[in-house]
């Protein structure tokens, strides 16, 4: 065993901050609120668009911004271990690394898309030209996406799209939406789905942006109406989507935010010595003492599974449970520390950002409202815990 | 033993369900939570006309002689319905204060103007230390002839953004002893030299700072002892304390009705999600902390309306109800999902509140320590 | 509302306390080792037997040992209130107060029994001449009671049994089994069942205790070979056993140990009191003083609840929730209460009882293990969370 | 960046595995628990054949030359199989501290010993205080020309009823500084004035009451230097500890296994248990506390054999892992349910090691206050 990096991702790391100290703007720590595995502020990255534009272009000229793609599609081609490494910087900065056309879009094109679709996308999100959308639930299809309704059906070269869709975080400001539709109504639920590429600007669809408790149009109401869409726009073969979008869940294992943990709790840490009441200060209380160290062990141990989910994906092995874990721990830890956050700071806790008596520009207020949607965003952890009981540790589903 | 509300408390509580539910709709809560003054003019009319402003005044003040025990019940309901407004300071904090401790010609004063909504009082207790020891009141009013100069920064002043007087808890000595010098002074908050800026805050309860630069007082605004003022703080606090575990109380059986009976509605996987077991759980367990805090709130409130040394049973309503509340909203969210994280939806309104309660008066660290000293740890 | 006792209920509690005070052997704190919500080491109120057999003629002799029985069947005729008032006392002091025949079939035969059956059973039960033990569980319906197997066959005026129990508490130390037998094979499961009263030392009956990891003989594996009992032991009605059955969960609801709680926290905190480290005590340093006062708190809801059921039950209420609650809560204070015993008394917890350096009498080393069974005994925490969400806040059972 | 075992350590782990498996079966568990000594010499002899004992001691001692990573995988298995005995005494606590502290004469004499399986040690620690900090340590040994005279009680020694020889820490000099004047003795379990009581405890774990009456040790018997063992003290506390989570792990995974697999075959309501949202998501979280384990245990484990400063990962690991593992053994006992609770099952057996091994070293507050210190708090 070696917990050490090597001399060549030390080296990587110290690129990317000096990245980031080069390019990401001065303020960004007080114009960013990013609540570590929070989802309601995650529009904000959009809203600051001219930095996070310019910013976004030079982590694209760098590879970095599709990191985790091959070369031969613009990517770094770089090993997972690299890859958290790269994870693990941007979030401890908050800085902007990507979306879904990045993370899930390109890699299922790559792997499942023909050589046309790759010619017509892969360049462009490479570039960061195009931001997805992620369009898979529905009002009555949430944990249970078998059951989505929309439907897609053929008319010539095209196919003509019906329905709603919600909770697709970032719609209002993305350029596609990346799509499950019904394909075969008739077919078992999983086995008539397929996945789609629908453009925003299409006729017939109609986004309505909703505001989270946050403050923030994080997601949208989108409902398409006879959207019509060329057939070349299906992903891989018809019919294959919940295929594709099962596989699409690993590419996700290593995007936790993981340095926002630590980010945030050193900044909870550094409020505690700075605090003082009656001439003691707040990190000296036995109490506050004990409710840190447990949220830094619990930190320590979001790392581990981090780093033990990259270091078996570069030995190809199948980080299943490690990957499930990881996430739901970390959901649960996004809500610990903003409790904790809240027990250290008390009254200054709830203040928000805009006011002069609040500190940490009021990250923990917000953090307490945006860690519910860590807790219910992408698979709740009621749902985490059905994975790792049934595929981790094989009990059975009846 | 009887653990049961009197004819006339199940009155009050199914008329204060009512009139809320139709008075006070969540539209009616988003606006003013949204709003600068973070109550409504009408609405507050309204509670003075039911009688709920002078609810625990004697008569000859205004008031119905009701007593805090029905007071609790009140806040329970409007806890229930998260109804915005400066009733606890007015009430809660000010009313009672004044009641207990202020004088006849203060009683006769306010007593009545408050019981018939011409009158918005608050406390302003806590400074920059965000504490609640006698040892953090910095703020000083310095006596002069018969006059006081106050100077200071109050902050985490609930409602004081439209209060007409504010109490204001003051040093007027400097001793040894933190408790010893403390007096409380009503303050007209229209005063020159006091101004009060708005804090945003996660609950929107209207938190203001109230910055007193030389405000001048005479000695008739004192309410009750000069330097003898710290433990009708206390007894203030603790009354705060416990009526505001009532509102929690009502808040957590609200986020437990609308969560219990979503679980019904919501199908998923084809079959409604309150048949999944761990959503089952989920419910039992916020039952649970509901059930828990309903009787340990009930007995604390009974024992400060018949005068009895209520110390021990605040502390430990305040401490277990401070964390119930959160818990339980926080489930909550949990199962009404993405729908409940939309500004839309309501929920959002009791996890606000739980969160603000939670703090407010002291949090559970806060009590449970209270509650070991009580013990004699 | 109020919540003091009336003066007759204060006379009463004092009558109660000088009973304890000159009837329960003066080294009773010593020897009895019971641990709030345990079912481990109950039995050891039958091995003390001739100090037990002493208390209870003389529990017997007050009608206090049948306190829930109305007057015209050897009982004490009293509110729940009082009744309530009288577990809170007993289990306070540890001391024996009634066993399965006076606490459920007593009651049952009461409810169900006929004139015969009242007879023949309810005088001795009051006597504490006859003690039962509670034959309902089998090696495969724990949890789910209703699908037992032990078959009764009529033969003439006879029935004759065969089958397996086990579970039943302090069976080998009983006189009768308080037994579910399944009397119709083909009816729905829970309409094939009769309750039944067997002789202990009936031919056929074999009786194998079993140890528990706190080391007694509390409870049995018991073997019903061709057993034969005459028809008129059936309680009631043939196969309406499991309605029986159900009714009688309702006697149990106010035997809660509550006052072994309040009892053992104020020995854990005299100890944290009077242990010093480097000078200071125990009581002093704030983590132990905050999870002692959690503990308080928490003793002091499980009380509210406690007195809210009795007073429910006294005005006809269904305190259908309350008592679920109650259960759930005293049954996870239980091992909360030795957990926050074992932080407090660190090493020192470890020791048992007969170790000159323990504490306590090694309470706390054998209420961790104990608790264990308050976990799973008597239908579990989640048996009860269902309960609570199926019966107490309607949500659907499919 | 490997996080994977060497094939030497797989090698390692998976013959611990079997070996433990058929010589230690839980029969031979719950005997060793319920008798005298604790241990078995037959187990022991094979455990010196395969090399066990002097795994980590270099070969010319008569060792293996392994490092602690290494004999942290063993003590997993351990863990796993929870095998009684003196090894943690007699490896950890005793041949560990020799092997870093102790003078060359003293190696030579103690390593091969214990390598070969004839040697068992022990350390006497704690004292009646029960705590780990040096003010703690009263026991005194007087100088008298080269000999000392060692007069106190140690309590909680582990294995010291079966001991050869006591590390016995003992305070030499008095002075302000608790840390100062401490010197770490073997003292010869046969001593005349050494009397050992064996303590009944919940893990049945052989833990012993050591009174020292003016025991005469010689200058030799001093381990490392005279009046600055606390350091040494401070590095055994530190390794034992992470040894103990290694132990833990071992245990916890044990458990998870035990339970997962009984609720695969227990049928209740027609369906087995395992399929119940409440049992499944009992054992997801029972997975999340092993996999949350293992590998800040590794980490400290890989630190301590390394050689790099440990202490902020060793309090994480025993913080946390003391908890997870109590956590994960209640919870299987939940799944078993009655059965569990008989003395015939194996689960209690991981639970009462749990406990044992959750307040052994330093409990999780213990340890957290050290976790806070190191970062500075």
């Amino acid at each position: 065993m070696d917990f050490t990096f090597s001399e060549r991702e030390e080296a990587f790391r110290k690129e990317i901050e000096d990245f980031v100290d080069k390019e990401l703007p001065a303020d960004w720590v007080e114009k960013n609120i990013y609540w570590p595995a929070g989802y309601g502020t995650l529009a904000q990255f959009e809203e600051l668009s001219p930095q996070v534009e310019q910013f976004t272009r030079r982590l694209a000229e760098k590879g970095w911004l599709t990191i985790s793609w091959p070369k031969e599609y613009g990517g770094a081609g770089l090993s997972y271990t690299e890859q958290a490494i790269f994870h693990e910087r941007m979030s401890y900065y908050r800085a902007p690394a990507g979306e879904i056309a990045t993370r899930i879009g390109g890699p299922t094109i790559m792997l499942f898309g023909n050589e046309e679709m790759k010619k017509e996308w892969l360049p462009r999100i490479a570039r960061g030209e195009v931001r997805f959308w992620l369009a898979y639930s529905e009002p009555n299809a949430g944990s249970d996406l078998s059951s989505i309704q929309t439907r897609a059906i053929g008319d010539g070269d095209d196919l003509i799209i019906n329905g709603q869709k919600i909770w697709g975080t970032a719609a209002h400001v993305s350029h596609y939406a990346w799509m499950a539709v019904r394909t075969n109504p008739t077919a078992p639920p999983h086995k008539g789905i397929s996945l789609v590429i629908v453009d925003n600007a299409a006729p017939g669809v109609t986004i309505r942006p909703m505001m989270n408790i946050c403050g923030f149009y994080s997601f949208s109401e989108v409902f398409f109406d006879n959207v019509r869409i060329p057939k070349r726009n299906v992903v891989g073969e018809m019919n294959k989507g919940w295929y594709y979008l099962m596989v699409a869940l690993d590419f996700e294992r290593l995007a936790i935010p993981i340095g926002g943990f630590r980010r945030t709790f050193e900044e909870i840490v550094q409020y505690a010595r700075e605090t003082k009441h009656n001439g003691q200060a707040l990190s000296q209380e036995p109490l506050i003492r004990n409710r840190l160290a447990n949220i830094a062990i619990q930190i320590e141990i979001a790392y581990m599974l981090f780093w033990q989910t990259a270091w078996m994906l570069d030995r190809s092995l199948v980080p299943n449970i490690e990957a499930s874990l990881l996430k739901l721990f970390t959901t649960e830890l996004s809500q610990k520390l903003a409790n904790t956050g809240m027990q250290v700071m008390g009254h200054y806790g709830q203040l928000e950002g805009t006011s002069k008596w609040s500190s940490l520009y009021g990250r923990v207020c917000l953090g307490c409202l945006d860690c519910i949607s860590a807790l219910v965003g992408a698979g709740t952890s009621e749902i985490q815990r059905n994975i790792i009981a049934m595929r981790g540790l094989g009990l059975p589903p009846k | 033993m009887d653990l049961g509300l009197s004819e006339e408390q199940e009155m009050l509580k199914k008329s204060a369900r009512d009139f809320l539910k139709r008075e006070c709709p969540k539209q009616l809560v988003r606006q003013l939570d949204e709003s600068q003054e973070g109550y409504s003019s009408e609405l507050w009319r309204k509670m003075a006309e039911l009688g709920w402003l002078g609810l625990v005044f004697p008569e000859k003040y205004g008031g119905s002689g009701r007593d805090f025990l029905d007071l609790a019940i009140l806040l329970e309901e409007m806890g229930y319905n998260v109804v915005p407004g400066p009733f606890f300071s007015t009430v809660v904090l000010g009313g009672l204060t004044i009641l207990t401790a202020g004088n006849e010609e203060q009683k006769m004063e306010f007593l009545p103007k408050i019981a018939r909504g011409e009158m918005i009082l608050t406390l302003a207790l806590t400074e920059p230390s965000a504490s609640y020891d006698a040892a953090s009141v910095k703020t000083k009013a310095v006596n002069r002839d018969d006059k006081y100069g106050i100077r200071g920064t109050k902050l985490f002043v609930l409602n004081a953004n439209v209060a007409d007087y504010i109490l204001c808890v003051a040093r007027t000595k400097e001793t040894k002893d933190p408790e010893d010098g403390i007096t409380v002074f009503l303050v007209d908050a229209r005063s020159p030299g006091l101004t009060c800026t708005l804090l945003k805050t996660l609950a929107r309860d209207k938190q203001c700072e109230v910055v007193l630069d030389n405000v001048t007082v005479s000695e008739r605004s004192v309410v009750g002892k000069r330097d003898e003022g710290w433990p009708m703080v206390k007894d203030i606090l603790q009354k705060a304390a416990v009526a505001k575990c009532a509102e929690m109380v009502g808040g957590a059986q609200a986020a437990l009705d609308m969560a219990v009976n979503y679980a019904k509605e919501r199908v998923q996987f084809g079959r409604p999600i309150g048949s999944f077991q761990a959503i089952q759980h989920f419910c039992a367990n916020m039952a649970m902390d509901v059930g828990g805090s309903r009787f340990v709130t009930y007995k604390a409130a009974w024992k400060v309306s018949e005068g009895l040394p209520a110390a021990l049973d605040a502390a430990i309503a305040k401490a277990w109800v401070s964390e119930a509340y959160g818990r339980v909203a926080l489930s909550a969210h949990q199962i009404f999902g993405a729908i409940g994280f939309t500004m839309d939806h309501d929920i959002h309104l009791y996890y606000r509140q739980a969160k603000a309660a939670e703090i407010v008066f002291g949090g559970a660290d806060f009590h449970r320590a209270i509650v070991a000293h009580e013990l004699g740890l």
